[in-house]
């Protein structure tokens, strides 16, 4: 099922600890280029913890992190992992973007700012094509008319939406979404799915974690999910929702579903 | 040598000065500094065809701003002594001598040790203070009550805590009570007689030795020229004045 | 009890030009203060709230140790110890036309490491107060912190350090008394030497007071403005 | 550079009576001082909060010309302005036995008006976080107001002012450095008689401002334990 | 209906004005003893501002009170109304119980010193005395069990019910609630409604602002309708809620009823 050179994530056997607790128990996780992850669980699994090692958002004391082939977060020295400079590790997270549950834009910004300010800077994006990029992205994500609004102006919706356009505006190999709905009124989730749905059919890479098992059934590869900071099962979403094997996963289905 | 080049090459000459401590240096009502000691200063440096520049600072920081570099010399009737010429070289100018100045109508007496357990002012790091404080010893031996010492930054200061009232004496030199009462006809009588004389110099860093060798040639050419003597009238401190001109201490 | 009006009017509305030229290098020496006060205090915030040991170290002992000493001590400390041991010597030198001598070069580095201790703890509480996630948005779109910083973070932490930045400087202005000793011909020891001359101590000081009570004032006035237009704009943009 | 090891030493460790006593000084007129601040503040705070126009009228006075005017000049004010202008006089008085100084009283009464002035603004703060349904129920039940304030709101208000009091001591502690201009020969005085017949001054004031650190370092941590000793007891009947 | 002299609050002409806000509009109200009166009216009708006039919580602009037959508040002075000391108002006050929404219990003491400081410090009480008022009082409201508890370890309708202990152990002739059950779950209202019935049928003189119908249907002796600061209508029970003769009193009785 998997094509070793076509990888663009790599986790293999991830430990991390919050100081005495194993949130991440000898993880292995992998996802192929155009693959679309959906990842289930209970609450307090790890689910997010495991995606923000991903981007190295969360430091990990064991194992290996590959993306596009090379370790994030860490150097080779010696044959030694060694932590990596923030500003090394920053370059390697242009390439992963994330969408986080509480969008996060930046609240001193325009919404074409907060698209526009990374290319800028990171790209070297003149001012005028970081804006065509922009302008191209927000009418894309349905929001053109914004452009000029703050984020508190704007709705849940609206500013998830806005959240994937920034994302996106790095040009990023692999999006990562963390629970990119549950903080929306029911009226809006909708809207943000069917942008992630868009972006699903175009081939994005994407790892999701979501409540949302709907989206997951339509869109996703393949659906992970995971227990106690263990993957305890994976495979299609008609495997997984009509027969799942581990008893954890039965209990999370009928909980979710019903 | 000859003069450090930092004074060559500004032309200025820069003196530390404590200016509360009439007549010999303070500043008038135009707050320019004046007095005896301020119009030799001005008087060498010219004859060096330097300019001059006087800094205020108080009497106990005038030898830590000299270390500093914060001026070239200091000017301030700074009397010499042994501890002082282990940090700073010292050329001679003139006598100094110490009282304890009153208010009027308090009993005048010429020895500290009979301030026994009252209280007199006096400038934090003078030798009055010292002086003081060796009364105190004394009255330590004898089992008698000591002085209380209060000491102020500023000669100022404390003078004007005898005038309040707020002290019973102000352990000064001669020169300052004798100008105050002077200039405060009534209010001030000075201690009849000074308990303490004592040779006074200019400060000079010792590793400039080029400056006080200048310091040293072009006094002694005002003491032949009468210069010198001319400045003390004026002031009216004539007992002050050296007799002959003396090497800069300490001597080697 | 004896105050003498004529006097006091003469020195409140006609101050010579010492005082006028003291009450400039006040107001002078608490600006040049303040700047360096932010900028280092800013360097010290970010060395606080960053990664390496030895510069996280650094910051706090350099914030205990200036916020545990009394500035009095600071201030002859910089001037007078750091020459005495032959470390520091504070030159004059003339910059414009304006000569600035050293007793006030160290006044003006004295108050203003004091000032970065405070402003540093102003500003780490202000970065503090930003939401995580904004930074946590910033990093994971792959800006390296400096970045971060200078668009993210500090844009939103200034609203939150203004109004402690501003009252700290009002202190500042008071402090900027204490470099008196020092023999820096500031509003104090410029009303120190004329009554030296005159020895009308209530009233010179008076004045004195009265000067500073303005400044002050007019600094807190100043402050409520400008705060209230911050305000006002915040306003405008979240009603636009 | 040149230090002076082992006289640096020799002062930290073996420091002479003369420097004991003025660190004694130190602490007890910052204690003294700190006595008069609360005690002041408390009648300053309730002025400001009263209703009748004048007493508002002189606090709000109070605080700002106190807060407006740098520390140095009121003391410099009160010992020599007061004096000169033939108002008040400070003349020594013996207290069991312990004689204390004009210059000492004035700059503990210096020192305590000007900590009462940012001790009423701390007691206000803190009389106003206490909820206004506390006032209302006291008033409905027919407290009159000095028992209100006595039994209901400052038991209620005290957990609130702790730390910023506490954190008004530790500068308070500091600024006695400032009486050294009148003569009061605490720490900073004692330092500078020191200095003046041996002329080591940085060895000298890196001691002084190591016994502030001191200090100022023992009052924190007396501080955070206190807090910590509130927290656990009311903690303990949050939940009896 | 209102026998005169024995009135026991009398207000006349009451005007109220918060700025240019006029809130109480020449309302004449009247209290006879051992009267229970029930105050409605729609939110922002004046009804909690009404109530804090008759203890001199709230200052009025025009028009007399008079609890007991004296002014409260104010004092004669040469036929001119002076406004009082708050020494002197809050002895007045001590007449007049109040119970308030949010409890308002004393936060930083046990339930017996709630009530037993002010018949201490203000009755003149031994501590022994106090103590025993206090217990029969707390038997009385059901909670003898509760003396050492602090406030904030209690329930909201165990808090409101001390409140009432704590009130009537200063034995006031009047007692007055605002919306004494609003800030209650809804399991706790009839607790503290059970405490209030007890107290009206023995005869005290209650002021009750209230939404709770049955309560006011059971219990009042008149209900009295405010709108708009003024009093539109009052009667009995049956005929305020049978037979309503304002339109606005329709209005309100139907959106509270339904
Ligand atoms: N900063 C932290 N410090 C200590 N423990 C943490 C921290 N963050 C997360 N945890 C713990 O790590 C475990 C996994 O958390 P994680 O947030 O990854 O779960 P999750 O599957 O995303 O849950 P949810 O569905 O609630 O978001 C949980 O037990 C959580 O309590
Ligand atoms: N402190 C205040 N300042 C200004 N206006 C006030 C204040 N308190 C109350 N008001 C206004 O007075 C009017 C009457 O308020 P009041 O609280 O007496 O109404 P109410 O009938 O008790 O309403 P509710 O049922 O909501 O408690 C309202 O319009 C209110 O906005
Ligand atoms: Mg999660
Ligand atoms: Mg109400």
């Amino acid at each position: 099922m998997i094509d070793k050179r076509n990888l663009l994530v790599e986790m293999d056997a991830i430990e991390k600890w919050y100081g005495p607790t194993k949130i991440l128990d000898k993880v292995d996780f992998k996802v192929s280029r155009g693959e679309v992850v959906v990842l289930i669980g209970p609450s307090g699994s790890g689910k997010t913890t495991l995606l923000r090692c991903i981007n190295h958002l969360e430091t990990v004391q064991g194992g290996r992190i590959l993306v596009n082939g090379k370790p994030i977060g860490y150097r080779i020295t010696n044959d030694k992992l060694v932590e990596d400079s923030e500003r090394n590790v920053a370059l390697q997270r242009r390439d992963v973007g994330m969408v986080f549950q509480r969008f996060n834009l930046f609240a001193n910004m325009t919404v074409l700012r907060n698209i526009t300010i990374a290319p800028k800077l990171l790209r070297g994006l003149t001012q005028a094509e970081a804006e065509a990029e922009a302008r191209t992205l927000l009418a894309r994500v349905n929001l053109a008319d914004k452009e000029n609004s703050y984020p508190h102006e704007l709705s849940g919706g609206q500013q998830q939406r806005i959240a994937i356009a920034r994302a996106l505006a790095m040009k990023p190999a692999l999006l990562l979404f963390d629970e990119p709905t549950s903080a929306l009124d029911p009226e809006m989730v909708g809207e943000v799915l069917a942008v992630m749905k868009d972006l699903a059919t175009s081939g994005m890479t994407m790892v999701v974690v979501t409540h949302e098992m709907g989206f997951a059934r339509q869109v996703a590869d393949r659906v992970v999910v995971m227990a106690s900071g263990h993957i305890i099962e994976e495979g299609t979403p008609e495997e997984v929702f009509e027969n799942p094997q581990h008893p954890k996963t039965q209990a999370l289905l009928n909980s979710v579903l019903h | 040598a000859g003069l450090p080049d930092a004074i060559a090459s500004s032309k200025t000459l820069t003196f530390c000065s404590a200016l509360s401590q009439p007549p010999l240096e303070f500043v008038d009502e135009n707050q320019t500094p004046v007095g005896a000691d301020i119009e030799l200063g001005d008087e060498l440096a010219k004859r060096l065809d330097l300019k001059t520049k006087w800094i205020n600072i108080p009497f106990s920081g005038l030898i830590p701003a000299l270390q500093a570099g914060q001026c070239d010399a200091i000017l301030s009737q700074l009397f010499i002594k042994a501890p002082r010429l282990e940090v700073i070289d010292q050329v001679p100018y003139a006598w100094s001598q110490e009282i304890l100045a009153f208010k009027k109508g308090s009993p005048v007496v010429d020895d500290p040790v009979e301030m026994s357990g009252k209280k007199v002012a006096s400038v934090t790091g003078t030798t009055a203070t010292v002086l003081l404080e060796q009364a105190n010893e004394k009255l330590k031996a004898e089992g008698k009550a000591p002085i209380t010492i209060v000491e102020f930054p500023t000669g100022t200061a404390a003078f004007q805590q005898l005038m309040i009232g707020q002290v019973d004496a102000y352990g000064a030199s001669f020169e300052i009570g004798q100008y105050y009462d002077q200039h405060n006809p009534g209010e001030i009588v000075t201690g009849s007689k000074p308990f303490y004389k004592i040779l006074t110099g200019i400060g000079v860093r010792k590793d400039e030795k080029g400056l006080s060798k200048a310091l040293e040639e072009q006094f002694a050419l005002m003491m032949k020229d009468g210069s010198y003597a001319a400045i003390y009238k004026k002031w009216g401190i004539e007992s002050d004045m050296l007799d002959a001109p003396m090497p800069t201490q300490p001597a080697n | 009890m004896h105050f003498d009006w004529p006097y006091f009017w003469h020195q409140l509305l006609t101050p010579g030009d010492k005082f006028l030229t003291g009450l400039g290098l006040t107001v002078s020496m608490a600006l040049c203060a303040e700047i360096i006060g932010l900028v280092l205090g800013l360097v010290i915030a970010q060395m606080r709230l960053s990664r390496p040991r030895p510069l996280r170290a650094f910051a706090s002992l350099y914030i205990w140790a200036i916020r545990g000493t009394p500035l009095l001590v600071q201030i002859v400390f910089i001037y007078t110890g750091l020459a005495a041991a032959g470390i520091m010597r504070f030159r004059d030198f003339t910059l414009f036309d304006i000569t600035v001598s050293g007793s006030v070069q160290a006044g003006i580095i004295a108050l203003g490491l004091h000032e970065a201790a405070y402003m540093a703890e102003i500003f780490r509480s202000g970065i503090q107060a930003v939401d995580r996630g904004q930074f946590e948005a910033a990093k994971a779109i792959g800006m390296p912190p400096s970045m971060m910083m200078r668009y993210v973070v500090l844009p939103q932490a200034l609203r939150v350090v203004l109004l402690p930045i501003g009252n700290q400087f009002n202190i500042l202005l008071k402090n900027t008394t204490l470099v008196s000793v020092i023999g820096v011909s500031e509003m104090m020891l410029v009303t120190e030497t004329i009554n030296s001359a005159t020895f009308r101590t209530f009233e010179l000081y008076s004045v004195l007071g009265l000067y500073f009570l303005m400044l002050t004032s007019l600094w807190t006035l100043f402050m409520r403005w400008a705060e209230k237009r911050l305000e006002l704009s915040s306003r405008g943009t979240a009603t636009r």
